[in-house]
């Protein structure tokens, strides 16, 4: 088929200005969004691309495998600084799966039309950076092979985990946005499964997706209960993800440290969490709409929302930066007046000054709707931005931690190989999964797509 | 047609979604099994030991006392374990010439230790005292089982934590008098929870649950 | 346990000893039987030497083992079933053994040649922890980082196992055969070409040995060498008394000492004893309780130094001018010049001068023993002029069995082997290849012996060059006697039989005069019996009880040298050297305050251990001032040049606050080539550029940089900063802003006693939504801290204490350069003021036991918890290694196992483990737990006897070896306890109290005690 | 497909709009069973088809309140009755620290709840559905209107109810087994 044979030099796309292009009817999106999934021979960008991650994935093994038999000590971590990278990547995968979960979850209880056609793929993206999230906690730890400890469970020894420690909630926090997500991911794939089982001309494929779509029906009574529990799903999630970020926050925000203890930081988490999903969210439509030409549903209008809750959470974030270090210094206390002093002086000013850049000054360009509706400027920026947030967690870690109270503890902190390849490797299981993810399942959810089609009719006939 | 399945599909369906459920329970429930197995905890397991030395003989039969081989028991972590000396001191005069307690011979003569099959074992990072124990008057039967019933001895106890906390929570169910702590064979009276309110006053006995007990 | 250490204190010692001696030698047969010889010759190929962590650097074969790993690992690791075991009795118990308690016995250590009285805890025969002898003059209970280190010099696995000839494996009836053949034509010429080598020896039996076999071989030579020997102070007694007395100070009685470059706290014969009295006259512990003053001249921050109330920075080489100096003032006659050396200012000078004269009888002048003779001999008089002699100074016979100029007598033998006159050399527990000063070239000449033997614990540069190596027998293996600094003798006894059948000294001279199998507890018996029964002991009617008493007191009674009386001059003293040009940089060897001469080289404990001051592990340096790096244009880890008449050396700089300008300091016993897995090829010989004359101050030295440098790695990386034209110390300057260490003068104290104190609204409580839950004086015991500050000297005892208390690990120079050193108790050193001439602060930071521990409550699995006591306990074995408990750490005192540390490979050191601590595994948080497997131990033992747990019963490991007694444990809630009493002092502070942690460990404020007549 | 009973009558709709008054005036006719099937939800038709409030909401507040008294009961056992520990001077029952972790399993209860609850109240799964035999019901997932009267209704009889569904001129109307 034309349509998802990735050809660069197709003929020029017509951007448009709604959420959904003209001219679309419940058949042509169906048909459209299906066909990518149920079209073989895949095609070879896609196979270069999953053959591209998969080569990241052996990458994050072979770290694993090294961190897990010699210990986390060849990662760059000592006495002061105990966390460095594996807790940034947590933080910062965590953060990017917001994101997705308020577009499927907020904005539907916000009624927001643009939802639809992108709520599918970044709900994909949420599960797929939480599984990447959750490999930190695992893996930074000293005995791995004792996980099951934080888990409540009655065992041989009569002891339970210590349910004042944040890391205890982060278990919680962290398990339940994941099965969460699912949850809802899965509720929202059901018709699209069925869509997927009718269309199918394999046998066993219909089968495959006969199974998964529970022989969803289409019934009048099911679609009542089921929008009602999208609905309570939506409801649900919203506070949710809320509070993971807040209990991930809690993290540093319960210790005592010289810039971790702020209670400034569970709303700026969070809205540094948003800002970095929709970056990703962004990293990830543009070439898909691209490749896939998707154009007609992944529309300008889209792409200048998100601009838009980028600069919105950005500026949040910016006002976060601006707190804290007045905090620092109005707070009298000698040691937050250094810790911030040191950030911005000290030996990471570097880093500091760089993330100051990548998560304030940068993001200004979208203020200018040329730069929302330019997709390649947008790229880069979402790039830059999450750049910028990733070296934010880097620096809130280690600058905290490498100079505290006593003078006689500061130390340094330099990562080794063993660090960057950690964090490339869970790159690479993220694209793999969402490779996987973009061929076998529909990256559009296809009913609420027809339901678009269907509004949007009526809206022009209420205009004529 | 757009029909996929057979009708049997929806019982198959739904039976195979609650054996899903059952098979994830059954896997942990297997897990717990296996851990409070004898072959995990070796519990109730009866060991090859060079010289099958029977407790109840020599507790009941003989009536010698525990301490008369497990000396430092009242003094040292260790309750001490008889050199071959001990053994000889009787094993000189009787059964000289008994086949069973020929590696006890040869040992005396050649020097060569006996080598023991360990029956209770604690993990290196537990530090258990015997003295102590024994002063707050319990007994050796309530860990080691009654030994005047063995005729080979085996690990009564899983001597897991849970075991132990068990005991260190409520002292009133197994402390016994002083006097009782070495019998062999103890079976706790009828009013053992008045008894052990009691003897918890008179041996100032606390309910010891912190690490530092037994973790150094 | 610690009740048995309490009564090893009093003589009526059950558990030393109390059977005949037959009784002890089963007890080394049983430990053979248990431990098993073999078990230790398995030893022999050590995997991985101590301070040597596993290798990570992978190959293709190892990183598919690991995936393969990786992928099956999870859950399967999770499966901890405990092995089978067997448990394995005695066929005969030894009486005194109960198995599950140590046993104490008392013995010495010889050091320097001189005893450091020891009691030494064995755990079912085996030696594991060293501490001081309470009976001992010399060591009144406590110890220096050398005798606590020489057990693990015990275990070392680099330890020369079997006698060697000529590097192939040979049996001791082969030596003796050997050396047999050689001494018959020896006998025939009367011992012409027999020669013994030995360090500085004190010992009464070995030295009657040698005389002995002198009188054998009458034309036989002995020799005695020590590198870092006290041939000056010798020499200079002999320049101001015409003849060799030891000076034995009496600082109990000193009012006013002053230092002239003397580090009299470390490593001379009497230093812990020196260290403990001089902080008894400071304690400032009760009300209207004076100080003591010192004033420290030295050219090189000494612990010492640290402590002194006027400290002045002058040249080593200048000293003797200063010396001079002093002496004519306070009237000593023919002293030279009253001219005090450049730098020295004279106001300074009249300070020292009145106050000295203002103690007559109470004060104290006292120098180096790398300082010149005539130092020496200017000093003896000052203190003569002074009235001190006889009073904080006495003067004794020589505790050298047989004082001679060492340098000399290496020099002789040099000379005559070189003149090919020596056919047999034996070499006695020396290293002369590597120690010799580079104008002897004792390897050259030793090549021309036809017959060479070294007896030493190790293989070592000189053993390699000799035809025999014999395994000598560690000082916890084997019999002998030692005089300690004031000549009381002890008798060294061992604790379990030569682990590879070593000799000792005195077994060896025993075979060369032919007596190849006396067991040299004979030989100190019979020798001690000759002198009882000769009367020089009034050991009484039955010498079996004196003998056994000497054995459970550890020193032999009556043998303590009279004071003799003598009188000084300056005549015989040399005339004074030229001043050195200011400008022109002197440099200075000093014995390593972890290595010393080097004979410790093997010792990882020590190699890891951060040096006073410079923080410096595995490594030696060229001390250096910021100025003087400045003006020579010297960075830090910069590979400098140095040039002596011909020789060079090339060594890494270490910029230095308070180094003197114009003079650097180098430290001796590094850049061993053949010391074990852990010692070769660490830091650099300073030999190499010794020379006899001059041993100690080197002028006319050239520095030159090689453009090079050379990484070193410190504990504490002090970051010197330049801000605005002044050179900074920044962590010292934000120490002082957070008042990590407070400091006052006596006055300030006298005038406001509570200066020290927090302001109120740091122990204001805090509103909280949890009100305090516990209060912990509310129970029987709350187990608390005191350090005073103003006695603790930072010799680092403490840390080496810790290690061997509660098996810590060594990581390697690599693994503390990325800051994961596992030691529990921590040094923290401290500049105040112009970083050219800075106040130093020493701080003792062990785990502070907070009782709102910020560690605790961050912990997922709830491995680190509080006990009723007050205690902040880990749990080695729930932890699962998430290292938030360190983070949250304000004191960041907890330390975490990133790789497997401990070493699970090398069997000879299993045995030195104490079996009351576990032994932490990768992945694993520890930290300082107040010796909690003491605590409980005395605990059980008062329970048994119900009682509570007297005050002193329980003594931390850092506390009981604490030479100063600075550091104090006890039972907070127990109002007649010491560490109570020290609490209560207004000069208690605690650390970071504002965070409201609530530490049970407090500090006692530093007090200095300046003159006032002496501005600055 | 010889022979086997009749399910129900299905005609197919272009448009919601037509299904929706289809289903009304099949009401008025006095159908009761019947259901309708869409590609999408259509507003209304649940309504017009004679389907109102569900119990889903409910369920999900049970859980969700099932979930709160789990934490909380998680975290109070361990504290004060299981294992209780001095930890850094806190109480045993330190609630403010136990907050997160009920919120979270609330959440998570409430959630697993909603989504089994819709499944089970939808009776599913049924891969096998007799309106799934209609020749063209795989149109019911891309743009096609369902309305199926099944054959169980009293009213139902196979001439009268079919002449009845073309009178609701559908594109097309077919015979359902079962």
């Amino acid at each position: 088929m034309a349509e998802n044979d990735d050809n660069l030099t197709s003929t020029a796309v017509v951007e448009t200005e709604e959420v959904l292009a003209p001219g679309h009817t419940y058949r042509s999106v169906s048909d459209r969004i299906s066909d990518m999934v149920l079209t073989w021979p895949v095609g070879y960008k896609w196979a270069a691309g999953l053959a591209l991650a998969v080569a990241m994935l052996i990458v994050l093994h072979l770290a694993l495998a090294v961190v897990f038999t010699i210990g986390v000590g060849v990662w760059g971590i000592n006495i002061p600084v105990g966390w460095g990278f594996a807790i940034t990547n947590f933080v910062w995968w965590i953060g990017i799966g917001h994101a997705g979960t308020l577009i499927s979850a907020f904005l539907l209880l916000m009624r927001q039309k643009w939802r639809t056609s992108i709520n599918r793929f970044a709900e994909a993206m949420t599960i797929f950076a939480v599984a990447c999230a959750g490999l930190f906690p695992l893996a930074h730890m000293g005995r791995p092979w004792l996980f099951y400890w934080l888990l409540p469970y009655p065992d041989t020894m009569g002891v339970w985990p210590q349910f004042r420690s944040p890391l205890v909630w982060d278990v919680f926090a962290v398990s339940t946005y994941l099965t969460v997500s699912l949850v809802f991911w899965y509720t929202g794939l059901i018709p699209d499964l069925a869509t997927l089982r009718d269309r199918a001309k394999k046998r066993a494929t219909k089968i495959i997706y006969g199974i998964v779509s529970l022989g969803w029906r289409g019934s009048a009574e099911h679609w009542k209960r089921y929008e009602m529990c999208s609905l309570l799903l939506a409801g649900l999630s919203t506070p949710l993800v809320v509070s993971v970020h807040t209990v991930v926050s809690f993290d540093f925000t319960i210790a005592i440290l010289p810039g971790w203890h702020s209670t400034i930081f569970p709303p700026y988490f969070v809205a540094g969490a948003i800002y970095s999903g929709f970056a990703m969210v962004l990293t990830l439509a543009i070439p898909l709409r691209r490749y896939y030409h998707l154009e007609d549903f992944v529309t300008m209008k889209h792409l200048d929302f998100m601009g838009k809750v980028m600069l919105a959470t950005g500026l949040v974030v910016a006002y976060s930066y601006v707190m804290e270090a007045f905090m620092a210094f109005y707070s009298g206390s000698p040691y937050d007046r250094y810790m911030m002093m040191n950030r911005m002086t000290g030996p990471y000013a570097k880093v500091f000054w760089t993330l100051i850049f990548c998560n304030l000054v940068g993001p200004q360009a979208l203020w200018f709707s040329k730069i929302r509706r330019h997709p390649w400027v947008l790229f880069a920026v979402s790039l830059v931005v999450q750049t910028g947030m990733w070296l934010e967690r880097l620096v809130i870690i280690i600058t905290s931690l490498h100079r505290d109270f006593l003078p006689s503890n500061w130390g340094m902190f330099y990562p080794t190989r063993w660090d960057y390849m950690t964090f490339i490797g869970t790159l690479g299981l993220f694209f793999t999964l969402f490779y996987l993810f973009i061929r076998f399942l529909p990256m559009i959810a296809i009913h609420e797509l027809r339901d678009l089609v269907h509004k949007t009719e009526h809206e022009k006939a209420a205009a004529h | 047609m757009p029909q996929v399945f057979h009708r049997s599909m929806n019982t198959i369906s739904r039976v195979s979604i609650v054996g899903l459920v059952m098979l994830i329970g059954g896997f942990f429930y297997f897990c717990w099994a296996v851990n409070m197995s004898p072959y995990y905890t070796r519990a109730k397991l009866q060991l090859i030991q060079p010289v099958p030395f029977s407790h109840k003989h020599h507790t009941m039969d003989d009536g010698i006392d525990c301490r008369y081989c497990h000396t430092s028991v009242e003094n040292s972590s260790f309750a001490g374990l008889p050199p071959t000396e001990t053994c000889m001191t009787c094993h000189s005069q009787i059964w000289t010439n008994s086949v069973m307690l020929e590696p006890v011979r040869a040992s005396y003569a050649t020097g060569q230790s006996l080598e023991w099959a360990r029956v209770n074992a604690l993990p290196d990072f537990v530090y258990f005292n015997h003295s102590i124990h024994v002063h707050k008057g319990i007994g050796c039967t309530t860990c080691h089982g009654q030994l005047g019933e063995m005729p080979i001895t085996w690990k009564q106890n899983t001597l897991y934590m849970r075991w132990c906390i068990n005991c260190h929570k409520h002292p009133e169910q197994f402390v016994r008098k002083r006097e009782d702590v070495f019998k062999p064979v103890y079976n706790p009276p009828k009013d053992q929870i008045a008894m052990g309110r009691r003897l918890i006053k008179e041996y100032k006995i606390r309910s010891l649950i912190t690490c530092d007990t037994c973790h150094r | 346990m610690s009740d048995l250490k309490s009564q090893a204190t009093s003589p009526d010692l059950v558990n030393i000893n109390p059977e005949p001696d037959s009784a002890r030698q089963r007890f080394w047969r049983s430990v053979e039987e248990r431990e098993g010889t073999a078990a230790f010759l398995e030893a022999v190929a050590p995997e991985f030497p101590q301070g040597e962590v596993p290798k990570t650097a992978l190959n293709r074969r190892d990183l598919l083992k690991l995936m393969g790993a990786s992928a099956g690992l999870a859950g399967i690791t999770a499966c901890t079933k405990l092995p089978a075991q067997k448990i394995v009795p005695y066929v005969r118990q030894p009486e005194e053994f109960v198995p599950g308690i140590p046993l104490f016995f008392a013995t010495a250590m010889p050091f320097n040649g001189v005893g450091r009285g020891l009691l030494v805890e064995s755990h079912l025969g085996r030696p594991t922890k060293a501490e001081g002898n309470p009976g001992h003059p010399g060591s009144l209970g406590a110890t220096d980082v050398f005798g606590q280190a020489s057990v693990l010099t015990l275990y070392s696995p680099d330890r020369a196992q079997i006698p060697t000839h000529l590097g192939k494996v040979a049996t001791w009836e082969e030596f003796i055969e050997d050396l047999g053949d050689h001494l018959v034509d020896e006998r025939s010429s009367g011992g012409k070409g027999l020669r013994i080598l030995t360090g500085t020896i004190t010992s009464p039996t070995l030295a009657d040995q040698i005389q002995g076999l002198l009188t054998d071989f009458p034309q036989a030579h002995w020799h005695q060498y020590e590198p870092c020997g006290r041939d000056a102070a010798r020499e200079g007694a002999r320049l101001a008394f015409g003849q060799y007395v030891t000076a034995v100070y009496r600082l109990d009685k000193a009012d006013v000492v002053v230092s002239l470059d003397s580090d009299f706290m470390f490593g001379e014969p009497g230093s812990i004893r020196y260290a403990r009295d001089f902080a008894d006259c400071r304690r400032l512990t009760y009300p209207g309780a004076t100080s003591n003053r010192l004033y420290a001249a030295e050219s090189t921050p000494t612990i010492t130094g640290s402590l002194a109330d006027h400290r002045l920075q002058v040249r080593s080489s200048a000293v003797e001018a200063l010396a001079r100096a002093l002496a004519a003032a306070v009237g000593v006659a023919g002293s030279g010049s009253a001219e005090p050396p450049a730098g020295v200012s004279a106001d300074w000078l009249a300070g020292v001068v009145n106050d000295l004269k203002a103690h007559r009888g109470t004060g104290l002048v006292v120098t180096g023993d790398h300082q010149p003779p005539a130092v020496h001999a200017l000093v003896h008089a000052i203190n003569q002029a002074l009235g001190n002699a006889g009073q904080t100074v006495v003067y004794t016979a020589p505790v050298e069995a047989n004082a001679i100029d060492e340098m000399k007598s290496l020099k002789d033998l040099v000379a005559a082997m070189d003149a090919g006159q020596v056919r047999t050399l034996i070499l006695m527990g020396v290293n002369p290849v590597y120690s010799a000063p580079a104008d002897v070239p004792f390897l050259a000449a030793m090549q021309k012996v036809d017959f060479r033997v070294h007896l030493g614990l190790f293989v070592d540069e000189t053993a390699a060059q000799c035809h025999w190596q014999v395994p000598e027998a560690h000082y916890l293996e084997a019999w002998g006697d030692v005089r300690a600094y004031d000549g009381t003798a002890s008798v060294i006894q061992p604790l379990i039989a030569p682990i590879y059948n070593g000799k000792s000294a005195l077994e060896m001279v025993a075979v060369l005069r032919g007596q190849t199998y006396a067991s040299g507890h004979d030989l100190v018996r019979d020798y001690w019996q000759r002198q009882a029964s000769g009367g020089h002991l009034n050991a009484g009617a039955n010498f079996e009880d004196f003998w056994e008493t000497s054995l459970n007191n550890g020193t032999i009674e009556g043998t303590t040298f009279p004071v003799k009386q003598v009188s000084a001059s300056v005549g015989a003293i040399p005339a004074a050297p030229r001043p050195l040009a200011s400008d022109a940089v002197e440099l200075v060897l000093r014995p390593s305050t972890s290595l010393w001469d080097g004979s410790f080289a093997h010792n990882a404990w020590l190699l890891e251990l951060p040096q006073p001051f410079t923080k410096l592990t595995w490594d030696n340096a060229l001390l250096v001032s910021p100025g003087t790096a400045a003006r020579l244009g010297f960075k830090r880890e910069d590979m400098v040049k140095v040039q002596v008449d011909g020789r060079e050396i090339t060594a890494p700089v270490f910029i230095l606050p308070g180094q003197t300008p114009n003079s650097i300091t180098l430290h001796l016993g590094y850049g061993r080539t053949v010391a074990g897995g852990a010692g070769t090829g660490v830091g650099v010989n300073a030999y190499l550029i010794r020379t006899s004359a001059t041993p100690w101050i080197l002028t006319g030295v050239q520095f030159s940089k090689t453009g090079t440098t050379h990484h070193l790695v410190t504990t504490q990386n002090n970051h010197l900063i330049e801000q605005n034209g002044q050179l900074h110390e920044e962590e010292s300057d934000a120490a002082f802003d957070r008042r990590v260490v407070r400091v006052g003068t006596l006055d300030d104290y006298r005038r406001n006693p509570a200066f020290a104190q927090d302001p109120p609204e740091v122990n204001t409580e805090a509103p909280s939504l949890y009100p305090n839950y516990y209060d912990y004086t509310k129970q029987q015991y709350s187990w608390g801290m005191s350090i005073d500050l103003n006695t603790c000297i930072g010799c680092n005892a403490c840390i080496i204490a810790c290690y061997a208390e509660n098996n810590i690990a060594v990581v390697g120079k690599d693994e503390v350069d990325n800051g994961r050193d596992m030691q529990w108790i921590r040094v923290d050193t401290y500049f105040r003021g112009d970083l050219e001439n800075p106040e130093a602060y020493n701080e003792v930071l062990l785990c502070q036991q907070c009782e709102n521990a910020p560690c605790e409550y961050v912990c997922p699995v709830g491995a680190t918890v509080h006990s009723p006591e007050g205690l902040n306990l880990m749990v080695y074995n729930r932890c699962v290694g998430t290292r938030y408990c360190s983070n949250n750490c304000p004191y960041k005192v907890r330390r975490f196992n990133f790789k497997l540390y401990s070493d699970f490979q090398t069997p000879s050191l299993f045995p030195l483990r104490n079996p009351d601590v576990t032994v932490r595994s990768r992945g694993v948080m520890e930290k300082c737990s107040y010796c909690l497997q003491r605590i409980m131990e005395a605990k059980i033992v008062a329970e048994r006897e119900s009682r509570s747990v007297r005050d002193g019963e329980v003594q931390t490991a850092c506390q009981q070896t604490c030479p100063t007694r600075a550091i104090i444990f006890g039972n907070m809630n127990d109002p007649s306890s010491a560490v109570k009493k020290l609490k209560q002092q207004p000069r208690d502070y605690g650390l970071l109290r504002d965070l409201n942690t609530r530490p049970h460990t407090t500090y006692l404020a530093r007090l200095k005690n300046p003159n006032p007549e002496i501005k600055g | 497909m010889a022979k086997s009973p009749l399910y129900g009558l299905m005609a197919e709709f272009e448009t919601p709009e037509q299904v929706i008054e289809a289903a009304r005036r099949t009401r008025d006719e006095g159908y009761r069973r019947m259901d309708a099937y869409t590609p999408f939800a259509v507003e209304g038709l649940p309504e017009v088809v004679g389907i109102h409030k569900g119990w889903l909401p409910t369920i999900v507040l049970i859980g969700g309140l099932c979930g709160t008294l789990t934490g909380l009961l998680l975290q109070w056992f361990p504290n004060s009755v299981g294992y209780p520990l001095d930890i850094g001077g806190k109480p045993n029952f330190s609630w403010p620290a136990f907050i997160p972790i009920m919120f979270e399993l609330t959440i998570l209860f409430a959630a697993l709840s909603s989504l089994f609850g819709m499944i089970i109240l939808n009776d599913l799964p049924m891969p096998y559905h007799p309106v799934f035999n209609a020749p063209r019901f795989d149109l019911a997932s891309r743009d096609r209107f369902f309305l199926c009267i099944e054959s169980r209704d009293p009213k139902f009889n196979l001439e009268g109810t079919k002449d009845f569904l073309i009178g609701l001129n559908p594109v097309d109307v077919t015979e359902v087994e079962s």
